[in-house]
Formats: structure tokens, sequence, C-alpha cells
């Protein structure tokens, strides 16, 4: 399947999932967080498709824009294709739906951004730090974090 | 020792009675210094090259009767500190340090146990030397050391039991300091203070030591 | 709209009471992060009726050193030796991830010899991988002679690789641009020496675990993870491969001179914790044949194409690129404004990913099972925690 | 009496002084009665040293040995440093542990927790007093032997019990029970292979057991009874001593340290010690059982060979015979991996407890029809 044909599927299945504009060296779409769920069943449950695999799940805290770039990067062992997909989330209200009932690992690296990013997921089973402890403040990936532990690397 | 404090009183005015002490804490540190169980316990890389290849087949930490490792606290007389300790886990190392019983050593091994290594800049959660949390006897540096340097600061350790010079109060640093030294105070002033607090600090009494520690429970 | 946060006191907070003299009582009891069998500062809250095993609930971050936060302040040569800190056991495979991340994404082209180095110190970093895994496996069910065994035959691998490289663990060693050093004049005599040496030592591991019982009866049906639910799970490596879905990076989408070597992708057909064990071992073989192959025909050229003091400058964009690690697939994400250091660095460790497959089938075994199936997993802790 | 007259007794004499066994209580007894009360006394501090000594000497001996076995299975060398080859490793090793920090969690059930190494150590020093390790060499002999032996193991299991449960720690808790549900589950299978023994010799008494297989230790002469009885013993006996490949009580790997986990210094020590010569006291019952205690080793009408055999004393061929065997359980411990509670207690339940029962039965039909040798 080449990425034209594969873009055509998605945009056939998901009609506000666009061809993303941004550098990448992977296929990407972008989609508006309301129809993120539905895209991903569909990505992972379409025969033409077969999404099985989210390799991983993680965000970027994009200061200037104030938005939250969320990337899930997908694998589809049967067609031997990869593609990246974008939810943009905006950064004072950072809530994006949970896909944890379509992939069980999705859980787990939700918790992972919202502990170091901060960024919430609706309908999470089980939404707690991560690697920090509960009674941690702030988010220490984003890039406003503020701690005086930090030691800055002299110049 | 707290054997020699204890019964230092009672045995003074006798002739003789120097020399049978110090021939009691010669055996008794000894038996110590020649009897170091460690502890399982290793945080990260360093754990495979500390505990594992050491006390494998070539290395072989069982010659200095040293490859007993204790999985539970109570039983270990060495905590080898090997990897990293971050912000959650300061807590916990101190709680099995605690747990250890006297007499107990520390043998920090690797960058970052010693000052945070590869991890001190930038790091939100890396705590920058494990002296901070608990006291340390021997520093073995590397990242992550040989297992020929362990052997080394197991032999050193074992050298500071049999001269009574390690340390058992959280604070006092056997590692160099590299600081201006203020005015008026001379290098051998300093010297003259650690000495002296070493020799202070080497010596413990149990009794005291039971009764002032209440002891978490539990793992 | 639900967004729900909880604690992990809420989690684990003891719900169900006796409610008669004969009923059982659940209770809560902490593996580690002080443990034998997490093999580092994993900390599982179980949830146990009597021995048998109701829920686990892996509490991690006990050796979370922010190295993602430390990325975005590195420079890429930087960042390659935090990787080594991360999955120590295959320090080379996470160097060679974002190294290959790099290239790709700076249009670096490398020489036929920097390839062939690369593969074939890889293979032999997986095989002393194995080994390693290979024995903790027996430590933990108890037999600690196969873990001696085990480091005796690592003893081996690491000398070879210390006299190229100079490290015995945190290797440091393939860069984005090649590699560190040219190999030792004796590179090539001592690995084929190596083989022949290890070859007749896998038999003899075979005999003092595959074959007894006692292992046999502790592995065979425990922990058993089917294919669907290895990949909702987002396993890879080893574990994955043993759920019997054939997904090996090395053959898919051949980096290095994989392409090159004939081998075979292992994989199991029950998916529990001894076809784990076991595609583990075959895996040790298939890595001989690829380093046999390989050995012979190391080009020349260069090993370093681009010098080390070189600052790389990634240009704009977001690059993914992953490796087949002795764990499974290292995923690297990185986010470039165009200069030396990333703007984001995101790893996707395959432990981190492994590890939430004990809270699907760790459930119902009792805890030795449990100890079977984290050794089975092969996890390394920093690696999940980063 | 004098020095002198202490050393023409039997007991320091090594060579053999016949069959017939004089335990030192007897002697104790018989000097009682003779008004001797020096000897009496002599007689009964001796009881305390053998026992107490062998606790003691056997514990350094055997930790040392399980030590430098284990190195040389795993091909490295053990302790080397601490005198010759290592040889004052177990003094530093006790030694140490005796002058360690005796800890006692805040909220253990302190009593408890404080007594329990002692139950521990008690049972295993009633079980050296009954062991038969020459004709001279015995401190009592009971004459229902067999049955003191398996209540006193029971006794040991309580120590382990009390220890877990008064540490106050769910681990201990876990390796406790484990412990109780494994002991009292294997005690039947030794009991049972013990039974076909006693089946055989027509007695309960250790010494007439090894008395009854002066034309033949018992793993021959029942044939094949016997070799049943044997292993069924050997494996129960293991199960009993919490050694690997039925270690679950400590489970390293899985419990941390199982029972002992909360327990330091000496009373560590304790249960160190008191496996260890646990160790040796199932090698005793073994060998005293199935391979004729301190009998020599004869062959059918070789007159020449049994009488060379002859010239070695009862003592030595007891120690060779029981240091194979401990061999052999470290040889176990070093080779084979744990098993899962469920799995250990099938092995008990329904193989070697049903197996046990049918060779009872085939062992009495053995006996009535005089199918032995």
């Amino acid at each position: 399947m080449t990425t034209e044909e594969l873009f055509q599927v998605i945009t056939e299945l998901e009609p506000s999932a666009k061809q993303s504009e941004k550098t990448s060296d992977r296929p990407t779409v972008e989609v508006p967080p309301e129809a993120l769920v539905a895209l991903m069943q569909k990505l992972r449950d379409d025969p033409r498709l077969s999404f099985n695999m989210l390799l991983a799940h993680t965000a970027v805290d994009w200061l200037e824009e104030r938005l939250f770039e969320m990337v899930y990067q997908l694998y589809s062992p049967q067609n031997q294709q990869y593609l990246a997909v974008l939810v943009y989330v905006p950064r004072n209200n950072p809530v994006v739906p949970t896909i944890s009932s379509i992939w069980r690992i999705a859980e787990f690296q939700e918790r992972e951004v919202y502990d170091l990013l901060g960024v919430l997921y609706d309908e999470h089973p089980d939404l707690r730090r991560l690697f920090l402890e509960d009674d941690w403040t702030g988010f220490p990936l984003r890039k406003s974090y503020q701690d005086d532990f930090i030691l800055e690397r002299p110049k | 020792m707290g054997l020699v404090k204890k019964e230092e009183y009672a045995f003074d005015t006798m002739p003789g009675v120097d020399v049978v002490l110090t021939k009691i804490d010669y055996v008794v540190n000894w038996a110590r210094s020649n009897s170091l169980w460690p502890l399982t316990f290793g945080t990260s890389c360093c754990a495979i090259e500390m505990l594992m290849a050491t006390g494998g087949p070539r290395h072989d930490l069982a010659r200095f009767g040293a490859e007993v490792t204790r999985p539970s606290p109570r039983q270990a007389d060495l905590l080898i500190l090997a990897g990293t300790i971050v912000k959650r886990m300061a807590p916990r190392l101190r709680t099995l340090y605690d747990q250890m019983a006297e007499p107990r050593y520390v043998i920090a091994t690797g960058a970052c146990t010693i000052s945070g290594g590869p991890f001190l800049y930038h790091s939100y959660s890396t705590i920058r030397g494990a002296d901070e949390i608990i006291p340390v006897d021997v520093y073995v540096p590397g990242c992550p050391p040989r297992p020929e340097s362990l052997l080394h600061g197991l032999l050193t350790l074992q050298k500071l039991i049999k001269e009574g010079q390690t340390i058992r109060k959280p604070g006092v640093r056997h590692k160099p300091v590299i600081s201006e030294i203020p005015e008026g105070v001379s290098r051998e002033d300093i010297t003259a203070e650690m000495v002296e607090l070493l020799e202070h600090d080497s010596v413990v009494n149990i009794e005291e030591t039971l009764g002032n520690l209440e002891r978490p429970t539990g793992i | 709209m639900s967004v729900n946060i909880t604690t992990l006191d809420e989690r684990t907070r003891v719900t169900s009471e006796a409610d008669s003299a004969l009923d059982t009582e659940e209770y809560f009891v902490n593996m580690g992060p002080q443990h034998p069998a997490t093999h580092g500062v994993l900390r599982m809250v179980l949830k146990l009726d009597g021995e048998t095993i109701k829920e686990v609930i892996p509490v991690l971050g006990y050796i979370h050193r922010s190295i993602e936060k430390i990325c975005e302040h590195s420079t890429y040569r930087q960042i390659v030796h935090l990787t080594d800190r991360m999955d120590y056991l295959s320090s080379i495979m996470n160097n060679w991830a974002v190294s290959l991340t790099v290239e790709k994404a700076a249009n670096i082209e490398l020489t036929e010899r920097i390839e062939y180095i690369r593969t074939i110190v890889a293979e032999l970093e997986r095989i002393h991988s194995h080994q390693v895994a290979w024995g903790v496996m027996g430590m933990d069910l108890g037999a600690f002679t196969p873990f001696l065994y085990g480091f005796r035959d690592r003893e081996l691998v690491t000398d070879i690789l210390e006299e190229t490289i100079g490290a015995r663990l945190t290797m440091n060693y393939i860069q984005p641009g090649g590699v560190m050093f040219d190999i030792h004049p004796n590179f090539v005599k001592k690995v084929k020496e190596y083989i022949a040496y290890f070859r007749p030592k896998l038999d003899e591991y075979e005999d003092l675990m595959s074959g007894n019982p006692i292992i046999q009866q502790r592995l065979r049906d425990v922990g058993t993870m089917d294919g669907e639910t290895a990949l909702s799970y987002g396993a890879t490596g080893p574990v994955l491969r043993a759920s019997r879905v054939p997904y090996d990076l090395r053959k898919i989408e051949p980096y290095g001179v994989y392409g090159k070597a004939d081998f075979n992708v292992a994989i199991g057909t029950a998916g529990d914790c001894w076809d784990r064990y076991y595609v583990r071992i075959e895996e040790m073989r298939q890595s001989i044949r690829i380093i046999e192959q390989l050995i012979d025909n190391i080009p020349e050229g260069k090993f370093m194409v681009k010098k080390p003091a070189v600052k790389i400058k990634v240009p704009e964009g977001r690059y993914y690129g992953h490796v087949e690690t002795a764990r499974g697939v290292l995923g690297v994400f990185i986010v470039s404004q165009g200069k030396d250091i990333p703007y984001r660095m995101y790893f996707r460790t395959p432990n981190f990913h492994n590890l939430w497959c004990t809270t699907a089938i760790a459930p119902g075994g009792r805890i030795g099972d449990l100890v079977a199936i984290t050794a089975s997993l092969d996890l390394v802790i920093p690696d999940i925690d980063r | 009496m004098n020095i002198l007259d202490l050393l023409s007794i039997p007991i320091l004499n090594i060579s053999s002084s016949g069959w017939e066994t004089i335990t030192i209580a007897q002697r104790a007894a018989d000097a009682l009665s003779g008004n001797s009360i020096e000897l009496t006394i002599f007689f009964l501090i001796l009881c305390i040293l053998i026992t107490v000594s062998m606790l003691a000497g056997l514990g350094m001996v055997l930790i040392y040995a399980e030590r430098k076995i284990a190195g040389h299975f795993q091909c490295r060398l053990g302790p080397m440093r601490v005198g010759w080859h290592g040889t004052l490793q177990a003094f530093a090793d006790v030694l140490k542990l005796l002058l360690k920090e005796d800890l006692v969690p805040a909220r253990a059930d302190k009593l408890l927790h404080l007594g329990a190494p002692f139950l521990s150590i008690l049972a295993t020093v009633l079980g050296l007093a009954i062991i038969p390790m020459s004709p001279s060499i015995q401190v009592i002999d009971v004459n229902i032997g067999v049955v003191y032996v398996t209540a006193i193991t029971g006794l040991g299991v309580l120590g382990a019990l009390i220890a877990g449960w008064s540490s106050n720690n769910k681990w201990s808790l876990l390796g406790a029970m484990r412990a109780g549900a494994q002991l009292i589950s294997y005690e039947l299978s030794a009991t049972l292979g013990i039974l076909v023994i006693v089946l055989f010799a027509g007695s309960l008494q250790l010494s007439e057991i090894i008395q009854s297989q002066a034309e033949g230790w018992w793993i021959w002469r029942a044939h094949i009874v016997g070799i049943i009885a044997f292993f069924i013993f050997l494996i129960a006996s293991t199960a009993e001593l919490n050694r690997t490949p039925f270690d679950l009580p400590e489970g390293e790997s899985e419990l941390t340290g199982g029972f002992h986990t909360e327990y330091s210094g000496l009373r560590f020590a304790f249960f160190f010690l008191s496996e260890f010569v646990n160790m040796f006291v199932a090698s005793a019952l073994v060998v005293t059982l199935f391979f004729g205690g301190w009998m020599p080793f004869h062959i059918g009408n070789w007159e020449a060979f049994n009488s060379i055999m002859d010239l070695i004393p009862p003592a030595i061929w007891f120690a060779g015979k029981s240091a194979f065997f401990i061999f052999l359980l470290m040889w176990f411990r070093w080779t084979f991996p744990r098993m899962r509670i469920d799995q250990l207690m099938r092995l008990e339940w329904k193989i070697l407890l049903p197996i046990g029962f049918a060779n009872i039965f085939l062992a009495s039909l053995v006996i009535l029809t005089k199918f032995h040798f």
C-alpha cells in the first residue's frame, strides 16, 4: 500500500483526519481530539489497514504555540506500514480522550504522559503518577517547569 | 567498638588489660572484616558489574568470604550501593540502611552513587551522592567500576575495619572536599580535626544505639 | 467528561473484609523496591489471596533519572552515552538506535565497514545479554549455578568487546556517523575462537536447565499470553515472538547488514514462560550464525565518517527510528528544531512495554509463577524508568 | 579415680569394641549405681559436650564445606583468604554473627520472636542426642527412637512457624505457612519410609536397627522395597530440611528470606546453624536406617576383605557414610531449581504418599513370605 492509498483510506474512514504538513519521516495524519477514538478504532479494525501495534505514544510541549502535540506511532504488521497520528490540544486545557480501551498499553503510556507533561486523559481508568511520587508538584517535561533542585550545566 | 567502651572502666585498673582488650578487639575486627555479607541490592547498571560479575567465576567475591548475599537487610553487613539513587528511592534507601543491624558498612560504587554522575546536570530527580542520605565508608569510582575496583574497595574496607576507622554517623565523609580554606586555618588543623572526628565516630555504644533508634518493621 | 486522578494509596486500599471466620481475606504485599526477584528497584504491589495472585500493580520511578529532560539539553553525541545507561545489557544496540535515527535525519552516508562492525558487535552483545537472562532465570527459579555459568561465558564476550571498545558494560561505541574506534587487530580471531568455544557450551546450558523436569514444570503453561494480548500490551522482542508473532525488525526492515545475513526468526508456539526462555536460547544460536557469516567479510574503509568533534545538526522535523535490542524494540523519537540539541526526545523502551504484560498474565498464578514471569520477561529496570 | 582410668574408658578407645551398643547415658547410670559420683558427672558432662560440640563443630565444618563445594560446582574457588584455603572462614562468620546487633522489629511479638530460634536449635540438639555414631558414641538410646525422631522434627517446625508469625512481616508469615504446610506433609512420607525399616528390623530402637543390619544393610537386603523406601525417605527428608529443590520456606528469590527475614545476629545464626546440623541429622538417619549405621561394609563371604573392613573404626564408617549423603544434599542444592508450592504439595499427596502406602503393604508381604535376603 502506498502512502497516497493510505491517506485515501484514512480520509474515507474519518473525514476529519487530514494529512499533516509537519515535516516527519513517517506518514502523518492530524485529527481533532473528538475524532481520535473513532479513528484509532477504525485504524486498528479496518481489514485494509489493521494497525495492530501502538508502538509509542508521547507528547511534545510547544511552549510558543501554546499547544500540546500528542504523537501516536502505529505499525501494521500486515502491510508493514507505519503511521503517525498527531492531535493538538491547547496548553491551558490539555484534555485528550483515552484510547486505552483499544490498546491496553495506551493506559500506561498515557499515565507516563500525564506524569511528565500533565496532559489529562478523559475516561482514563487509572490516571495517576507513574514515575514520580503522588505528591510531586508540577510536570517536569514541560518547557515551563521550574525547580530549584535542577543544576544547570556550566558552559 | 561497643564492647571495649562498655568494659573499659571495669578492667582498666588491672595490669595487662590493655593488651587483652586490644587482642579481643583485633579478633573481633578480624571476624567482622572477613565476613562481610552484602545485601542483594542494586539499582542500575553498576549492579551487573558489582554484585553479579564480581560474584561471578572470574572475579569471585567468595574468596574474601563476601559471596553470601543476603536478601534481608537484617542479616547483611555490607550495603554495596550500585547505581543511581533518585529522589523517590532515597527514603527507601534510608529505611534499608536503618533496617541493617550494627555493625554495618557501606561501599558506594560508580559515579552516580558518588556524585550523580552523568545525571548530575538538568536532572530533576537524581540525588547527588548517596552520602547525602546514609554514611558511606568506601567510594569506588568508575562508570561502572571494573570488578577489580570493587575488590580493591572491599579490601580497603577490610583494612578500615581492622583499624577501627569506619564511619558510623551520617554526614561524615571520607570524600575529599576541595574548597577554599578559610583564613587562619591550616590544612593540618583540618586533618587533625577530621582524625579526631573519625576516632570519635568509630566508637559506638551498642546499648545506646539500640535504645535511641526505633527501627521500622517490614520491608 | 470525567478526568479522575487517583493515588497509589487509594489504589491499594483493602476493600473486602472477611465475612466469616472461614472466609479468606485478600491482602496487599509489597514486592520491592529491594527484592531479589525484581532485578533492581522495581516495586510490585501484589494483591494476594493466600499465595494466589489477584492483581499486580507495578509501581515505577525508583530509578527514574529524567533522561529525557537531560536529552533536551544535550547534543546528540552526549545523548548516545545516556542511552548506555538505560538498558545496560544492550547498550550498543541502544547507541545504534539513536545513531540510526540521527543519521537518517541528518542524511549521513555510512561506509560498508561501519555497518559490518556495528552488526557484529551488536550480535555479540545480544549473545551476552541472553546469557545473563538465562543465568538470572536460573537464579530466580532457585538454581544458583546457571547464573554463574552464564557469567562465566559472558566474561569472554566482554573481553572481546573490551579490547576494541575499552569498556565492559556501558560501551558508548556506536556514534552518529560511525563507530568510536576501529576494531582491534585481534578482534576477528577472538570472535572466531569464542564462537568455537560457545557453541558446545550452549548444549551444556540445555543440559543444565532445559532438560530439567522441575524447570519444565515451573515454566510450561505458566504466564501464557496469546499474540493478540501481546500486541495489545505493546510487547516486542522475544516476549512477542514467543507468542507466535514473528515481529523482528532485523528481518522486517533490515538495518545494518542484517539483510545480507541468512538467519531465522525464532518464534514460540504457546506464549508461555518456556517459550520465552527457549526463544532466547534459539536467538543465541541465530546470533552465532549471523556473526559467522559476517566475520570474514568485513570490508576495508573508514570506521567514522564524521569526526567526533563535529556537532551534528538535525534538520527541523519529527523523526522516529528503532532497532531490535535484546529485549525488544527501542524506538527513538526526536523532535528537532534544526539545532544540535533536540527539542524533545522520547525513548520507546522495550522493557517499559513488556513490563505491563505481568498485569495481564500473572493474576491467577502463585508468587513463584510471578517470579518465573518476571524472569522470562527479562526486565531491566532502568530501561523502564529511564 | 585418676585421669588414667578415664582414658581406659572405651569411649576414648577408637578401636571397635564389638557391636554391643553402650550409650553414654547408660554409662552414667552404671556409674551412679556403682557409687562413683565423679564418673557420673564426667559422663553427664560428656553428654552435653558431645551434643554441643557436635552442634558448633559440625555447623562450622558444614558451612565451610557448603561454600567450598558450591564454589567448585560453579567454576570458582570459594573462600580462599581467611586461613589456609579459607578454612577459618566459618569461624569468622560465626564470630561476626555472635557479635552482631540483635534486632527486634518494633511491632513484633517480642517474647515469641526472641524465643523461636531457641526452639529451632533445641530440636536439632535433641535430634543429635539420639544419633548412634559408633557403638560407644551415642548419647541416649530411647527404645522408641524412631518415634522420638519423628516427634523432634515436628518441634523444629514449631520454631519456624513461631518465627514467621511473630516477626510481623508478611513475607515471614508466608514463609512460615509454607514451612508448616511442607514439613507436616513430608513428615508423613518420611515416617512411611522409616516404617518399612521398622518392619524389617522389628524394633523402634535405633541401635537395634543397626544391629539388625549385621548381615547386610537394609538397602540391599530389603531389595526393591528398601530402595523405594530409601528414595521416599531421602526426598521427604530433603523437604523437611528446607533444602533445594524444596527450599520454599526460605526461597530467597521469592520471599526474601522466608520465616527468618527479620532475624539478625545470633538468632539468625541459630537458624543458620540448625539448618546445617539438621542436614547431618538427616544424613545420619538415612545411614542408620538403610546403610547399616556404623557397620563396616562387608561382602558376602569374602573373609579377608571383611576383616580388613573391620579394622576401620565404626565412627569413621559412620562419618564417611554421612559425609556422602551430606555431599549429595549439597549436590542437589547447587543443581536443582526450586519447585512451586502447589507442585510441592502435589508431589507429596499424590505421588509420594500413595507410593509410600503401597510400599508398606509390599514390605509386609515381603516379610511374610520371607522374600528378602
